[in-house]
């Protein structure tokens, strides 16, 4: 499981300065969450690790992140190595035009992962591990833009899943979930610590709080404080942090 | 391994793809170089204003102005996008957005039908059904009503063959295109945008404004860029009802030429004449210029328009 | 309240004009319809579409036009699987791997500029390649100059529907770890029935286009035996038809044009019933 | 049969001929084709259209052995090393609108080279009453060829110009389109090849259509030895005796580059000979006697 | 305010029979809640009352819905007109293709509400309220789909503000919002109970807790349990009420 090491990392959008000098070590094997306030740069974040900010055309990006002691940003690099090896659940879940089984099985039949019954197998597993197999499981071969909301949100963790990447990028995957199932995709999740490398981005104080190892609070682009959960939520150091979690300030 | 492997199909077919994309460029060059050099008889001869904006074409006498087809072009072109544009667009956005699908299933092979028709097909029905009806219904009540305003409705030829029985021909074939990629476009627009519009109480024509203008503006702009070089490139249709006559025309009643037909009028019968051969192929380079800047053009007010915009 | 009229008269307005403008394509299809109809349908015989011509053919003589029926699905189907094979990589690449660099914009230009070219300077060109090589007219040579013709139409009304794709189905397949080629693969299969489209509107322009066979597949009366032969072509012998003085020929003519267009409306049918079923999963 | 050149069948390896051309001959060529292979079977034709140029490139760059040629040759195909043998014979004529309301003067001054040339070569009249002397207002409309012909070719010859570019008016594309744009057009005034200014099958004027007759004399009728338009047939024959000037009749010529080869000299014989029966049904008229005796003298001896 | 009726409502989509009989009396100028598990039907109900359902084409929707008495299905009832009193919010944001500004001034204007100087404060104010101004007051002209997730759920509730709708429909309108601005919302809701209509779908028993005053609780297209939100949370009647509420089931 490798670590995610961000060294004055600073995003532009066109003008727009969304990521300011971030400098972050995000430790292996273990959940980081990272919570603020709508519209402080937490997906932005999350999407440089993946190098999805690189379909933007007006972009511009400084600084370097390393993965495992690997710069991904840099001429030498293998955009979609650095893209197999980190998985991410996007925001709005968007899911692949095709059918719900093949959502699931595009991506370990592109990476050569698993074929025929083994196929059928991770297929069925990683949609059980994201508690959707008992609404989609005797609907498979639908088209998966049928499905709600929430659903869609727990095809695209399975699908995520289904690739087993070293890291794991999840950008407010519970939003749309009733809380019984959140509390499944959490255990989940909880269950993956040992094996991924988990950043995720959530609004929810308290999943952070049940979830974290370490957490990021962002806030208007800048880190204003990190360190382990249990000390950042005991005594945060910042009259920020302190604020945000008393829900003053937002 | 299989990485690996991924990663080598990745650059080949990088490779490949781009390599496909240069050779486009490699073809257009290939294509303007042969013109160029087919042409430089007559470049030896004549001066490229001379070509350009001289009248006079003659080439067994060493006369060779082409004004008079680069504006015929022109003129048949604009009647044939004043027409089809407003009428493309109309129906692209009936068929995608009023239509049942059951009325659609009908009206859908309309279109197709219209794209298909062979151009000679065009051209026939040019011949017998609109240059008549120009002749004796469009011309008259045009002289009639609007030569007073502006004398290029005046009716100057008794004969009906003339820019606007071309550019009638030409819209209904340039019609389909408009049509097609209009409706593409409407249809491609994330059903998650009209709900959005819908459930602001926005009519129907509301929500199509704002997809098409703001979301499909682009794709529109291709079309008619599309529908323009289409009109431009037509040779057989148009040559059958322009009237071909060389010579700058004053109003949309008069026969005009374009240079597609001229090449087409030729070609066979006289290539074995290299002069001739060299003419034509010179009407082909300044074609080929003329679509080149003409295009240029359009992608300047593009790219402007675009970055100014700014939108998603 | 008023404002509220206001809306729905303009709503109305437009959906008459709407209407018009449909109604004046229906028109002038119509009458195009029944003026090769009427010249045409008293000609139609089966002996026209099952023979080829005998000598006296355009002196009124028996026979038919099989061989240019075959020529020219020989011509377009080739010429259309040549320019799928060209226009489809060349798009996806301006999608994928090109999108958004100069190459792309270039490309797109060319191909706008391309499309502009009458199909005769295609002919032209490819005739005289051929000149120069001291080759024959034949059924390759008149195929690739109506591929070159096609190209440009197939690859810009592709273009158009794979532009419109939703940009985070792009952010997605790339976040799953696909290669650029794998995306392409992806885009493909969400615009599949655009590219469709854009496969029968280019196979239609291929069968009705003389000019870039005129000089390249060439104008014979013999049935279509090799690559390297010449081939007949239903414009083209619609067009010669046209030019016979016997009105007989003539009519056959109108015929032949029937048979075109009845050809082209099947394709366009056929077509039309396929995008149903390929878009399934396509995101509306 | 009469005994061809060198008629030993069986000895005779087999001959394919590639003959490239003129629409306007192609099918002509069809039929002498067809007839010619029927009579010896070792020889067969290739036959192609594409146009006169197109022809007479593939035959000059060695890819056809034989140019159909519908229009006068030009001197630089001549220097390339065109060999012409005339095959047929064919002639324009000027055409009116049936319901031309001067119709009867026309067809009674008939319509001289000069005043041709003032219509169509230098636009001296816009009216009818500038052409027939009278103050009749309306407007004349003059049509021509738009495609490269040799009927628009040789009606300039005619008319004394020296190309089918210096002839002014609206131009149509191809010989039934000018025909169908005059016979539309009572005011129109146009020229057509022989077989489409008459019916085919009836052999009379084409319906809507009035040939114009030539004032060859100048003086100001038609006296009745300019009078040979009644139909088809009267007309073949004044053609053919040459009393239809030439132009606007022309010879139309096979071609080659250089004398022709043994088996093409067989054909050559072959068509100016028994291949001339062949000629009227396809429109056009026979070689005169002079003109084949021509012909032959152009071939080596048997 | 109009209290909206729901009759023996039906819906399917293609053979997947989404809502089944439902029979539901929304008070008027009230807060109603809808809750369920994901995949219950939630939405597909919200966008019955916007007649949103009707341009997807293989929908078919039996049964009737009356806004304030009127009957919504039929062919003589004007749809424009429908939605105009009726607001939505849908649960992915979906900015229109236009800037900050204009995103928010469309409906007025198409509706003719206010112009000129007018038009720019309904749209401050619209801002305002959904507590987004402060974050795009300096950059209303750009591109709405520049936002961040959470400012585009903001922008589409100012959007819905704007044009002063009857009835207001909110799907998940909070889930992608911390904790903070979630609680501006609420407060927003919740002093638009008077003037407005309201039904929300929410994941978050709490919210529903704190803000409805009716609840309707769903399970597999069915309402199961539909009542007061005092009586609902305190005695639920229903098995699956009480399992869903404490937490068992999903
Ligand atoms: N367009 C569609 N075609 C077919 N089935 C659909 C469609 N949209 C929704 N469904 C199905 O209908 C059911 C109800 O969907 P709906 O979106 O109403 O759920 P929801 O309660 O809003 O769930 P969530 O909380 O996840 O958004 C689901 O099982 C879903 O799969
Ligand atoms: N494509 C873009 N162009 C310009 N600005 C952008 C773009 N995407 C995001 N931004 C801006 O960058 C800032 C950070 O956005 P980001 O999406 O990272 O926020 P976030 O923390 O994820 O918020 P949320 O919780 O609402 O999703 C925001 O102010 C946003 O408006
Ligand atoms: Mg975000
Ligand atoms: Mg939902």
């Amino acid at each position: 499981m490798p670590g995610i090491a961000i060294r004055k990392l600073n995003i532009w959008y066109g003008n727009t300065h969304a990521l300011r000098e971030i400098n972050l070590d995000l430790p292996d094997g273990q959940i980081t969450a990272i919570i603020g306030p709508s519209g402080c740069g937490k997906s932005t974040l999350l999407k440089s690790i993946n190098r999805l900010l690189d379909l933007n055309e007006h972009v511009r990006i400084t600084g370097q992140i390393l993965i495992d002691g690997a710069a991904i940003y840099g001429k030498q690099v293998d955009v979609t190595e650095v893209r197999t090896q980190v998985g991410m659940l996007a925001q709005k879940p968007f899911p692949l035009p095709m059918s719900i089984y093949d959502n699931v099985a595009y991506g370990p039949r592109i990476h050569g992962l698993a074929r025929g019954r083994q196929l059928a197998q991770l297929v069925t597993d990683s949609l059980k591990a994201a508690r959707l197999w008992d609404e989609v499981g005797h609907r498979l071969k639908e088209s998966a833009h049928k499905l709600s909301v929430g659903q869609q949100q727990r095809l695209c963790l399975a699908r995520a899943l289904a690739i087993q990447p070293a890291v794991l990028l999840c950008d407010e995957s519970t939003a749309s979930l009733d809380p019984i199932a959140a509390r499944g995709i959490e255990e989940l999740l909880s269950s993956l610590r040992q094996r991924y490398t988990l950043v995720m981005v959530t609004h929810d104080i308290e999943q952070a709080r049940r979830l974290a190892d370490y957490v990021v609070f962002m806030w208007l682009g800048e880190v204003v404080e990190h360190g382990p959960a249990a000390a950042f939520f005991q005594h945060p150091q910042h009259s920020l942090s302190q604020a945000y979690l008393a829900r003053e300030i937002g | 391994m299989h990485h690996r492997m991924r990663r080598w199909q990745d650059r080949i077919g990088q490779a490949i793809m781009g390599a496909l994309a240069w050779s486009l460029l490699g073809l257009l060059l290939a294509i303007g170089g042969v013109l160029l050099l087919r042409a430089l008889p007559i470049l030896e001869r004549a001066s490229v204003p001379e070509l350009l904006f001289s009248t006079t074409w003659q080439p067994m006498r060493g006369l060779f102005g082409m004004a008079p087809f680069i504006v015929g072009t022109i003129a048949v072109t604009l009647v044939a996008m004043l027409v089809a544009v407003p009428l493309a667009i109309l129906s692209g956005i009936y068929l995608a957005e009023y239509m049942t699908s059951r009325a659609r299933l009908f009206f859908k092979p309309v279109t197709d039908l219209l794209a298909g028709i062979p151009p000679v097909v065009y051209g026939l029905w040019g011949v017998l059904v609109v240059v008549p009806f120009v002749r004796n219904e469009l011309a008259p009540w045009a002289d009639r009503n609007l030569a007073a305003y502006c004398s290029c409705f005046a009716n100057t030829n008794p004969s009906g063959y003339s820019i606007a029985a071309a550019g009638l021909v030409l819209s209904l074939m340039v019609y389909p295109i408009i049509v097609t990629i209009t409706e593409e476009v409407l249809r491609a627009v994330p059903r998650e945008l009209r709900e959005a519009l819908f459930a602001l109480g926005a009519t129907r024509w509301e929500v199509t404004k704002v997809t098409l203008l703001r979301a499909g503006l682009p794709g529109v702009v291709a079309a008619v860029v599309l529908g323009f070089s289409r009109a431009f490139g037509e040779t057989l249709a148009v040559l059958m009802v322009v009237g071909n006559v060389p010579r700058m025309p004053g109003s949309i009643f008069d026969g005009s030429y374009t240079l597609a037909a001229l090449i087409a009028n030729n070609y066979g019968e006289m290539m074995s004449v290299p002069l001739y051969e060299s003419a034509l192929m010179g009407a082909g380079l300044v074609l080929l210029l003329v679509v080149v800047s003409f295009n240029l053009g359009a992608w300047l007010f593009l790219t402007r328009r675009l970055k100014r915009g700014g939108e998603a | 309240m008023r404002r509220k009229q206001w809306r729905k008269l303009e709503e109305g307005c437009f959906i008459w004009l709407m209407r018009l403008a449909l109604l004046i394509a229906v028109v002038g299809l119509g009458s195009i319809l029944f003026t090769i109809t009427s010249r045409g349908w008293a000609a139609l015989s089966w002996e026209m579409v099952s023979q080829p011509p005998s000598a006296g053919f355009y002196l009124g003589g028996g026979g038919g036009i099989l061989h240019a029926l075959l020529g020219s699905l020989y011509l377009a189907t080739g010429a259309t699987l040549l320019a799928l094979l060209i226009a489809v990589p060349v798009v996806l690449y301006i999608n994928t791997y090109g999108r958004g660099s100069k190459t792309a914009e270039m490309v797109r230009l060319v191909l706008n500029i391309l499309w502009g070219m009458p199909s005769i300077v295609f002919g032209v060109f490819i005739l005289g390649l051929l000149l120069a090589l001291g080759l024959r007219t034949s059924l390759l040579a008149g195929t690739i100059a109506l591929a070159l013709v096609i190209v440009p139409i197939l690859a810009r009304t592709f273009d158009e529907v794979v532009r419109l794709v939703p940009h985070e189905l792009s952010e997605t397949t790339l976040a799953l770890g696909t290669t650029r080629l794998e995306l392409s693969i992806m885009l493909l299969r969400q615009t599949m029935p655009g590219l469709l489209a854009g496969l029968f509107l280019a196979f239609e322009r291929a069968l009705g286009d003389g000019a870039a066979v005129l000089f390249t597949a060439g104008f014979t009366s013999s049935m279509p035996s090799s690559l390297f032969q010449p081939v007949a072509s239903l414009p083209l012998v619609i067009f010669f038809q046209l030019a016979t003085p016997f009105p007989e020929v003539q009519a056959r003519a109108y015929a032949a044009a029937l048979i075109l267009t009845a050809i082209v409306l099947t394709f366009g049918m056929l077509g039309y019933f396929f995008l149903h079923h390929v878009g399934k999963h396509v995101i509306r | 049969a009469q005994p061809a050149p060198g008629d030993a069948l069986d000895a005779k390896p087999p001959v394919t001929l590639r003959v490239s051309g003129a629409f306007a001959l192609f099918p002509m060529m069809a039929v002498w084709a067809e007839a010619y292979s029927q009579q010896y079977p070792h020889v067969t034709f290739d036959l192609q259209g594409g146009g006169a140029g197109k022809g007479m490139a593939d035959m000059l760059t060695g890819v056809a052995d034989l140019a159909l040629l519908s229009r006068p040759v030009r001197q630089e195909e001549l220097h390339q090393g065109a060999f012409l043998m005339p095959a047929a014979v064919d002639a324009v004529v000027a055409t009116v609108n049936a319901h031309n309301p001067h119709l009867e003067e026309l067809l009674a001054t008939g319509l001289t080279p000069e005043r041709a040339a003032a219509l169509w070569l230098h636009e001296e009249f816009t009216t009818w009453g500038q052409l027939l002397g009278n103050d009749d207002p309306t407007r004349i409309t003059v049509y021509t060829r738009s495609d490269a012909s040799g009927a628009a070719e040789v009606w300039s010859l005619f008319l004394g110009g020296s190309s089918q570019e210096e002839l002014l008016g609206i131009a149509v594309n191809g010989d039934p389109g000018l025909a169908e744009a005059v016979r539309q057009d009572v005011y129109g005034i146009g020229f057509n090849n022989i077989v489409f200014a008459y019916n085919m099958a009836t052999n009379q004027q084409i319906e809507g259509l009035r040939v114009v007759p030539l004032d060859l004399n100048g003086d100001g009728t038609i006296t009745a030895d300019e009078d040979f338009y009644a139909d088809r047939l009267v007309l073949n024959q004044a053609v053919a005796a040459e009393r239809y000037p030439s132009p606007p009749a022309r010879p139309l010529y096979l071609v080659t580059k250089g004398p022709p080869s043994a088996e093409i000299a067989a054909f050559y014989r072959w068509m100016l000979t028994e291949g001339q029966t062949l000629v009227e049904a396809a429109g056009f008229v026979r070689l005169s006697p002079a003109m084949v005796e021509e012909g032959l003298a152009l071939l080596p001896a048997p």
